[in-house]
């Protein structure tokens, strides 16, 4: 019968792709896996002062203001040396903006990193991701700094013309940095 | 042998109007604008408006003569684009970007399409729009000039009355400043930052005056225009007057003006009937409030003209008139 | 093996299971309609130059099929066509003589002035309704080109302010025929190279006044021409293309140079 | 006397310059026989009339020489006595071929004989009266030459109560209808009341614009004591008041529905030209042979109002009046709104020439047509509500469909948005063409 | 050789953006920067070409009612390889194609060369013609990846960190935006149209520009008939 | 409720499917020659993504996701929505043929439209629930109804324009595309 024909070929069809997309699956589903989170690593790797451990795998979570944080703790020679957090943005010109800071123990900014998956314009809001911009961060602490940018009246130059990211990612660092320093002592003692 | 009778189709007389007549009208309209542009900012008004005129002017030749037209810039059509484009750019604009913004708006925009006529899209603004985006930076930085307050913070700014409106609205949630008579006079007379066109109400109104009485456009469009804004920022400003300003501030600030009296009214891009004006008017006006009060931009017009622009068949092909005698009439 | 199982199935499961739906669905509410429509659709040149006298391809094919026209009106389709509607229809293809369309006028800018001066549409149907025409010639080509705009292949070029068809690329379709104001353009088999060039009914002395070229009824051609291939219509000679023509004699003979090989 | 005047206008409209000061104080002249005359059978709306004579033969003025060849369309009549030179194919005054038959006059002027006249007409019936103007050859004088026998029989379905006399002449220019209403305004209401026994129309309204006082004077002074509901009206002068739709509009607030007829709304229009030619039929007894024709304009040296023979020639119409000064730019048959320009002065004379206006230089530019800027002008003042902007590129596009959906039918090319037009876009050829394109269309889907 | 002639239709005679004006929504999409236009690209044919040979080998046991729910799940089964592939292995270039890998099943110009060649071609051919479409593919992607780059972030990507920037331009960002993309596209078209004119003149033979958006050369429906 | 309002104006303005999204752009470029067409292909649409949206959240949530299949979303999306779309096209032939001869040819063409896909893939990549996956469907249907009507009414308006030669056609369709979108920047920021 020939509608029964067609049934069949489709289905034929079906369980044949779906048995080679097992297969492939199967084969690509550790090197995935393994690309985010060596793609997570790789940030966190990116912020944090020189360490010795892994701290994708020294990681606690810590709950403040009814959002969840996770802290990757970095030790040197079993020294805690500093921390690394991802901290977003939902005020971004084009929707959440996603930054991975890190601390050092002492409170002050190591680095900052943009996460991939930003919406901000390229051109504009994209150079929140430039070494420029990101750089001013370091060194600074949540004391010692107007957390605003220049043009609220703070001490962060915002990017010309693209105000909004500015302040985004600079909202985002102190809120961040505000939950590092609330809990820097549960941090500063996770162990493996 | 003795010139040829001349034979054509009736009729065989003319009200002698011609494009180039309204265009030159236009013109002369746009010349209280361009002195009090020369007044407030000297020297760069100058430059921009000839640069952007001779950069029109000179891409419509060339694009056409490429293209195998006869010349078309005597219709002075491309002079129009140029002071208009001119009077949407920021002063301290470089020069280069207002001649991008020219060969944009007359190559892409105009001569594409075919020319006079043909275009979609008002080019002077979709020319004012491109270089917005792709010079943010040159496209919002205003010139410093000594303005009285309440329109500058300490009598020199570095904004427009609209930016400096939406900033603080952001930040601190309040209005900058009050609207009174005082500040409505120096928006009307022109003491105000903002594009090279822009600063003076009082300037453009003159201009929109002459055009009224020469019949280069009907008073559908701008009436429309402000009417809607009036109305929309009024119940606004009922409904939370520490939000928002009253209306005569959304009528004096920004582009409104220049856009509803020469950017709206151009022909070619806006209806052809006077219910189509009437929607078209009102439209814009909606849309720039929208985006003045809601969107990413302190300012709206462009965006709000060009988005009526592309719904303009549309409005044509709905506001088609009545045709004498489409419904049956029997015995009154 | 067991996650590659299950994947398996799922999606065998689901092409099954939509497969099955649609064969149902197929089964239980299908509409019946000829295939054949479509079929000759495809085959149909898609051109839709309205020459088979229907709205456009799509008409004709529904047409053959339902209302019983004749197969062999594609003029653009030719013999190829014509076979494949010949099968799917079951009729006999009887393929009609390729024919290409000519302009009867040779009065160019240089042989026909104008008469006046026209200030109007470019076009030829508005022109000739404008006072006759602006040609000296009131039968000539006015050169307007609305048959060239007509033509769906572009086979119509002006040339010296007259109309003339690329007789390789003309398909036939006429198109320009119908758009003639001054009806001077006919179909003519392609084997067919000598024409009278000329369509004005005029009397000679008038003919000479508007046009350089024009045939002034002088009848010598018809003399000369093999077994009666040109005949006059009044004062007009006029090529009969029932019959075979292939004299240089008349080309050469013709007074007013009307008669021309292309 | 019901006799009252008020003010009224219709949509669209323009104002041109009017130009009426050139003739409109020249009496009507009566030109006298030229040496030739060409008389076309295609004087009217409708089929041609088909030719009874040959070459050769003697004619008697007011003798049939065409024949009506079907319901619309009408009998031509000798215009004098005298000999017939030629019938052939020659170019009317519209542009196409037309046959017409050219006769040497013999300078008596004989009338054919067997001429009746009537002046007891109120006891005719209506029959008789539309066969009495049939005979005449009457068709209308003050547009498309529609034969007026039909438009005076109306089928019995349509109850027509109106009848409006058409004074608007609103074309700048011409003069002619003003001049006869001048001198002949009495012929005029009594061919009006004849008009009205035969649609058995109980009302009569003279439309007549403003600019024309002494005509709505005399008009008004001759108001028949007999009529029962007749006024004159005076409009504002706009042009197209004259245009029939529009000034049933202006005077009875009656719309003709789309692509209807007067009589659809119970109104007949005649024009004052035909109310006279009609009075002289039925009175008199005879036949239309001549017309009053304005010719002016500014190169004619002494322009005035000339009644002419039918076929008389543009060239003699002329030289009868003073001759020309001065370049010719162009030659138009008819008013500058409406009318038809001419290559040269060939042409003879028809039942609808109402004007023969030449212009100089002056007056004619040749124009360079632009794209159209969408200025909305002629949306404005199109009489008939129409985008003549959207239909012109419509048919541009060859897209007849859409234009026919966008009404192109409706358009009475009347001139007015082309006159307005900036980009002087030729948009009432591209509405003439388009009309004459969808009436192609229409025939060929009917059969 | 036919082979020939169907390997290399795809990069000028028959290209799918340029002349075939298919696949528009990823041309679009997509060529923000060169690295992106260039993996697109090759996703695309790797897809293309795999699709081919699958549906060419089965074309005759491929009912012809099912034939476009089959064609469809093949592709997408070798979309999803791809995509598992690419996150596996290229994971930043995953990222930044986003959405549009997975889109590259309805991308027409595959389901297009599936039904209008594969089905009906053996399968050297249709091997041939899916690199020929697919490089020809790439290569629109790359022409207009480049030229949005250039003048919209004043730099060219090839992959990675191999980049050039165009010293001291001042970037026009509209170019890399969604408009830029339209604008960009079609004054390619029209330029190339250009190019083509002047070719065909040379020829002695009349060139019309593409003037249907509606898909005449895809079959799958109906509606540019 | 505002959360609704603003999914919906982000969907139909600010991140417009055609203009800003670049999804559907063939069938957007194809249909607009003639605003009934236009309008025929927009109900079809908006049918089709609506439903769509709702059958395919249904099949990854209860299915897919419950299986740990998630992998294969592509192959089970569209041999579902080609599937619906068919099966759509047959019963509309049956029982309201008046409306399939009005929305019938363009059901094809839907098939392989991107936008339909594109709102499922998104749906998932956003983690919309059913409500909002079913609104956002709608949203950007009717974004793309939206941007397509415009469209036309332009289309119309161009179609009698005049380009040089090598712009006829699909190049200056083009560039009225991309000044329309050009316009609709001005939505820009309206929603985050
Ligand atoms: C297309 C476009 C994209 C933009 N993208 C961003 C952006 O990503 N980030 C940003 O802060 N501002 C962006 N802006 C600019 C904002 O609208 C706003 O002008 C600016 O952020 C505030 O102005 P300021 O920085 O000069 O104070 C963009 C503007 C446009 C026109
Ligand atoms: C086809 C046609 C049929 C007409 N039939 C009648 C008719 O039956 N009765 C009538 O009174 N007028 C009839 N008319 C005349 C019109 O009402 C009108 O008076 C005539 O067309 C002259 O109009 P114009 O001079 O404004 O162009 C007819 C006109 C046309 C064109
Ligand atoms: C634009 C336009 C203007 C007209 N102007 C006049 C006019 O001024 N006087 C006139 O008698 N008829 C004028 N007509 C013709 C009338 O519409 C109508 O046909 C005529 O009065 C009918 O009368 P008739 O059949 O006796 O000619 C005009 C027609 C048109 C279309
Ligand atoms: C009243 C009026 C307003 C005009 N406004 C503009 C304008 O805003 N921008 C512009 O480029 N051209 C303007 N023009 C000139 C011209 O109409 C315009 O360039 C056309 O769009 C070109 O086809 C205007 C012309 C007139 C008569
Ligand atoms: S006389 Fe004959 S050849 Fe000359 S212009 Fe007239 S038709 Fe043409
Ligand atoms: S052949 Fe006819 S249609 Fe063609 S250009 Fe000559 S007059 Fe015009
Ligand atoms: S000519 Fe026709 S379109 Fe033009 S104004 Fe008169 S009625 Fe209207
Ligand atoms: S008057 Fe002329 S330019 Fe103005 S809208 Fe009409 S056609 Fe166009
Ligand atoms: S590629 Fe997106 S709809 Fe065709």
């Amino acid at each position: 019968m020939e509608s029964i024909k067609l049934v069949a070929v489709l289905t034929i069809i079906c369980t044949v792709a779906g048995a080679l997309l097992a297969v492939v699956h199967d084969v690509t589903e550790a090197p995935i896996a393994a690309a985010s989170v060596k793609e997570k690593g790789d940030a966190i790797m990116d912020v944090l002062p020189k360490c010795d451990n892994q701290p994708v795998k020294d990681a606690i979570t810590i709950e403040a203001d009814g959002t969840s944080w996770s802290f990757y703790v970095a030790r040197k020679q079993n020294q805690f040396v500093g921390a690394a957090f991802e901290t977003v943005s939902s005020q971004g010109y084009g929707g959440d903006i996603a930054i991975m800071v890190g601390v050092n123990a002492d409170g002050t900014v190591q680095a900052i990193e943009v996460l991939l998956g930003h919406k901000e314009t390229p051109g504009l809001g994209a150079w929140i991701t430039g070494d420029a911009f990101r750089g001013q961060f370091t060194g600074r602490s949540i004391a010692d700094t107007h957390w605003a940018v220049k043009k609220d009246g703070g001490d962060i130059d915002q990017i010309t013309a693209a105000t909004i990211s500015s302040r985004a990612v600079t909202d985002a660092v102190q809120t961040g940095l505000a939950v590092y320093v609330a809990h820097r002592d549960r941090i500063a003692a996770v162990r493996e | 042998m003795s010139e040829l009778a001349i034979v054509s189709s009736s009729p065989h007389a003319h009200s002698g109007s011609s494009v180039q007549r309204i265009m030159l009208d236009v013109i002369i309209a746009l010349v209280p604008a361009m002195a009090a542009a020369t007044y407030a900012f000297g020297w760069d008004a100058i430059r921009l408006i000839s640069a952007c005129v001779l950069a029109c002017v000179a891409s419509e030749g060339v694009s056409r003569k490429w293209m195998g037209r006869d010349l078309g810039v005597e219709d002075l059509s491309a002079v129009i684009t140029g002071i208009l484009l001119a009077f949407n750019l920021p002063p301290s604009l470089p020069t280069w970007m207002a001649v991008v913004g020219s060969v944009f708006a007359i190559v892409i925009c105009k001569q594409l399409f075919g020319g006079i006529g043909y275009n979609p899209f008002n080019p002077a603004l979709a020319g004012r729009v491109m270089l917005l985006i792709s010079f943010p930076v040159f496209m919002t930085t205003w010139s410093t000039w000594g303005i009285p307050a309440p329109l500058a913070v300490d009598a020199i700014t570095t904004a427009t009355p609209l930016g400096l409106v939406k900033t603080a609205i952001a930040t601190t949630g309040e209005l900058p400043f009050t609207f009174n008579g005082a500040t409505a006079l120096q928006l009307f007379v022109g003491n105000q930052n903002g594009c090279i066109g822009e600063v003076s109400a009082a300037a453009l109104l003159l201009g929109g005056l002459y055009m009224l009485v020469r019949r280069c456009i009907s008073w559908h469009i701008p009436v429309a225009y402000l009417g809607t804004v009036t109305l929309f920022s009024a119940i606004l400003w009922l409904h939370h007057p520490q939000q928002n300003l009253n209306p005569g501030f959304h009528l004096l600030a920004g582009g409104l003006m220049l856009g509803a009296i020469f950017m709206a009214t151009d022909m070619v891009t806006s209806p052809v009937t006077k219910r189509g004006m009437l929607v078209f008017g009102a439209g814009c006006g909606l849309l720039t409030m929208l985006v003045r009060k809601w969107g990413g931009y302190p300012e709206g017009v462009s965006f709000a003209i060009l988005l009526m622009n592309a719904v303009t068949p549309l409005i044509n092909r709905a506001t088609r008139p009545r045709v004498f005698g489409a419904v049956k009439k029997k015995k009154a | 093996m067991t996650p590659i199982l299950t994947t398996a199935l799922t999606i065998g499961g689901a092409g099954l299971a939509c497969g099955g739906l649609l064969a149902l669905a197929a089964k239980f509410l299908a509409v019946k309609e000829d295939p054949r429509i479509e079929e000759i659709n495809g085959i149909l040149p898609g051109a839709n130059c309205g020459g088979c006298g229907y709205a456009g391809c799509a008409a004709y094919a529904e047409a053959v099929l339902l209302k019983g026209a004749p197969i062999n009106l594609c003029a653009p389709g030719g013999a190829e066509v014509l076979g494949h509607l010949a099968d799917i229809t079951g009729e006999t293809a009887k393929v009609a003589e390729h024919k290409v369309a000519v302009v009867l006028c040779g009065g160019d800018v240089s042989h026909a002035p104008r008469k006046f001066d026209y200030n109007g549409v470019a076009d030829c149907r508005a022109a000739h309704a404008t006072g006759g025409g602006d040609k000296s010639c009131s039968f000539g080509c006015l050169g307007y080109a609305s048959c060239s705009h007509a033509c769906p292949v572009g086979a119509i070029e002006m040339v010296n302010g007259i109309a003339k068809v690329h007789r390789d690329l003309c398909i036939s379709c006429g198109s320009c025929i119908r758009t003639c104001p001054r009806h001077l353009i006919k179909m003519v088999p392609y084997a067919r190279t000598i024409h009278v060039m000329c369509s004005s009914k005029d009397k000679g002395p008038a003919v000479k006044k508007a046009c350089k070229v024009g045939c002034i009824g002088c009848t010598i051609c018809t003399k000369l021409a093999e077994n009666e291939s040109i005949k006059m219509a009044g004062f007009l000679a006029v090529v009969d293309y029932e019959k075979d023509l292939d004299s240089d004699a008349v080309i050469e003979k013709c007074p007013g140079k009307c008669i021309v090989r292309i | 006397m019901g006799a009252s005047t008020a003010n009224f206008r219709a949509p669209g409209g323009i104002h041109p310059a009017y130009h009426k000061d050139l003739a409109a104080e020249q009496p009507i002249a009566e030109m006298p026989l030229p040496a030739m005359l060409v008389v076309s059978m295609s004087q009217h709306l409708g089929k041609p009339a088909e030719p009874t004579v040959k070459k050769g033969d003697t004619v008697l003025r007011g003798q049939v020489i065409g024949e009506a060849a079907g319901f619309i369309s009408a009998a031509v009549h000798a215009p004098t006595s005298g000999t017939v030179k030629l019938v052939a194919a020659v170019a009317t005054a519209a542009g196409p071929r037309a046959t017409a038959i050219t006769i040497v006059p013999d300078g008596e002027d004989t009338w054919v004989e067997g001429i009746t006249p009537c002046p007891g007409w109120q006891t005719l019936d209506k029959k008789a009266i539309a066969e009495k103007i049939a005979a005449a050859g009457i068709t209308g004088m003050g547009g498309a030459g529609f034969p007026t026998h039909v438009k005076v029989s109306p089928p019995p379905e349509a109850e027509i109560d109106t009848l409006i006399l058409n004074g608007a002449e609103c074309e700048p220019y011409l003069t002619a209808d003003y001049r006869l209403m001048i001198e002949h305004a009495a012929r005029i209401w009594e061919g009006a009341l004849i008009i009205a026994k035969a649609l058995e129309a109980t009302t009569i309204r003279v439309a007549i614009e403003d600019n024309k006082p002494q005509a709505i004077a005399a008009m008004q002074d001759a108001i028949p004591a007999e009529a029962k509901d007749a006024q004159v009206v005076v409009l504002k002068t706009e042009y197209p008041q004259g245009a029939e739709k529009q000034q049933i509009f202006a005077i009875t607030g009656r719309e003709v529905p789309c692509g209807g007829l007067p009589l659809n709304v119970g109104i007949v229009v005649e024009n004052v030209g035909t109310t006279l030619a009609v009075w002289e039929a039925v009175v008199n007894g005879l036949p239309l042979t001549e017309r009053v024709t304005t010719v002016t304009g500014g190169p004619i040296a002494t322009p005035g109002n000339v009644k002419a023979r039918l076929g008389t020639s543009y060239a003699d119409l002329v030289e009868f009046c003073g001759g020309t000064s001065g370049t010719i730019s162009k030659i138009i048959s008819g008013g500058p709104m409406m009318g038809f320009a001419q290559p040269d002065l060939a042409c003879g004379t028809t039942k609808t020439t109402s004007g023969l206006l030449l212009l100089g230089p002056d007056a004619v530019q040749a124009y360079e047509s632009m794209p159209c800027i969408s200025c909305g002008r002629c949306v404005g003042v199109c009489p008939m509500k129409l985008m003549p902007n959207e239909l012109s590129q419509f048919l541009e596009a060859e897209d007849y469909e859409t234009a026919e959906a966008y009404n192109v039918m409706d358009c009475i090319e009347c001139g007015c948005c082309a006159f307005e037009c900036p980009a002087h876009r030729p948009l009432v050829q591209h509405m003439r063409r388009g009309k004459a394109q969808v009436m192609l269309i229409r025939r060929k889907q009917a059969s | 050789m036919t082979f020939y002639k169907e390997l290399i239709k795809g990069l000028w005679k028959e290209n799918p953006i340029f002349r075939l004006v298919l696949g528009m929504c990823p041309a679009l999409a997509v060529t923000t920067s060169v690295e992106n236009s260039l993996g697109m690209g090759m996703a695309a044919t790797f897809v293309l070409i795999c699709s081919n040979i699958v549906i060419s080998l089965f074309r005759n046991l491929i009912p012809a009612k099912v034939r476009i729910p089959c064609f469809i799940v093949v592709i997408a089964t070798f979309v999803t390889i791809v995509d598992l592939l690419m996150n596996g292995f290229a994971h930043e270039l995953h990222n930044s194609l986003g959405i549009f890998i997975p889109l590259i099943v309805v991308n027409c110009i595959i389901l297009g060369r599936a039904e209008a060649f594969a089905s009906r071609h053996p399968v050297f051919l249709s091997i041939a013609d899916g690199i020929g479409m697919g490089v020809g593919f790439t290569l629109g992607l790359v022409v207009l990846g480049a030229t949005r780059e250039i003048l919209g972030a004043g730099s060219i990507t090839v992959w990675g960190d191999l980049k050039w920037t165009v010293a001291g331009y001042e970037p026009m960002i509209l170019m890399i935006l969604a408009p830029g993309g339209f604008i960009a596209l079609g004054c390619l078209l029209g330029g190339m149209n250009h190019l083509q004119a002047i070719a065909a003149k040379r020829k002695g033979t009349i060139f019309t520009p593409p003037a249907h958006l509606d898909c005449r050369s895809c079959t799958l429906c109906n509606l540019g008939k | 409720m505002t959360e609704y309002v603003l999914l919906i104006i982000g969907a139909v303005l600010v991140n417009n499917f055609v203009l800003t999204r670049f999804l559907g752009i063939c069938p957007f470029l194809g249909v607009s020659k003639k605003l009934p067409t236009a309008l025929g292909m927009c109900g079809a649409v908006i049918f089709v993504m609506t439903s769509a949206s709702a059958v395919t959240w249904a099949l990854q949530h209860l299915v897919l996701e419950k299986l740990g299949l998630g992998y294969l979303q592509t192959i089970a999306f569209i041999l579902v929505i080609a599937s619906f779309v068919q099966l759509v096209d047959i019963a509309m032939k049956k029982f309201a043929p008046p409306l399939h001869a009005a929305l019938g040819i363009f059901l094809p063409l839907i098939t392989t439209n991107c936008a339909v896909l594109g709102v499922s893939v998104l749906n998932v990549q956003l983690q919309y629930g059913f409500l909002k996956a079913v609104v956002f469907g709608f949203a950007a249907s009717i974004g793309f109804s939206l941007a397509l009507i415009i469209y036309t009414g332009l289309r119309e308006k161009i179609d009698r324009a005049n380009p040089p030669k090598a712009f006829e056609g699909v190049a200056i369709a083009l560039v009225t595309a991309g000044l329309l979108s050009l316009a609709f920047m001005g939505f820009a920021g309206l929603v985050k």
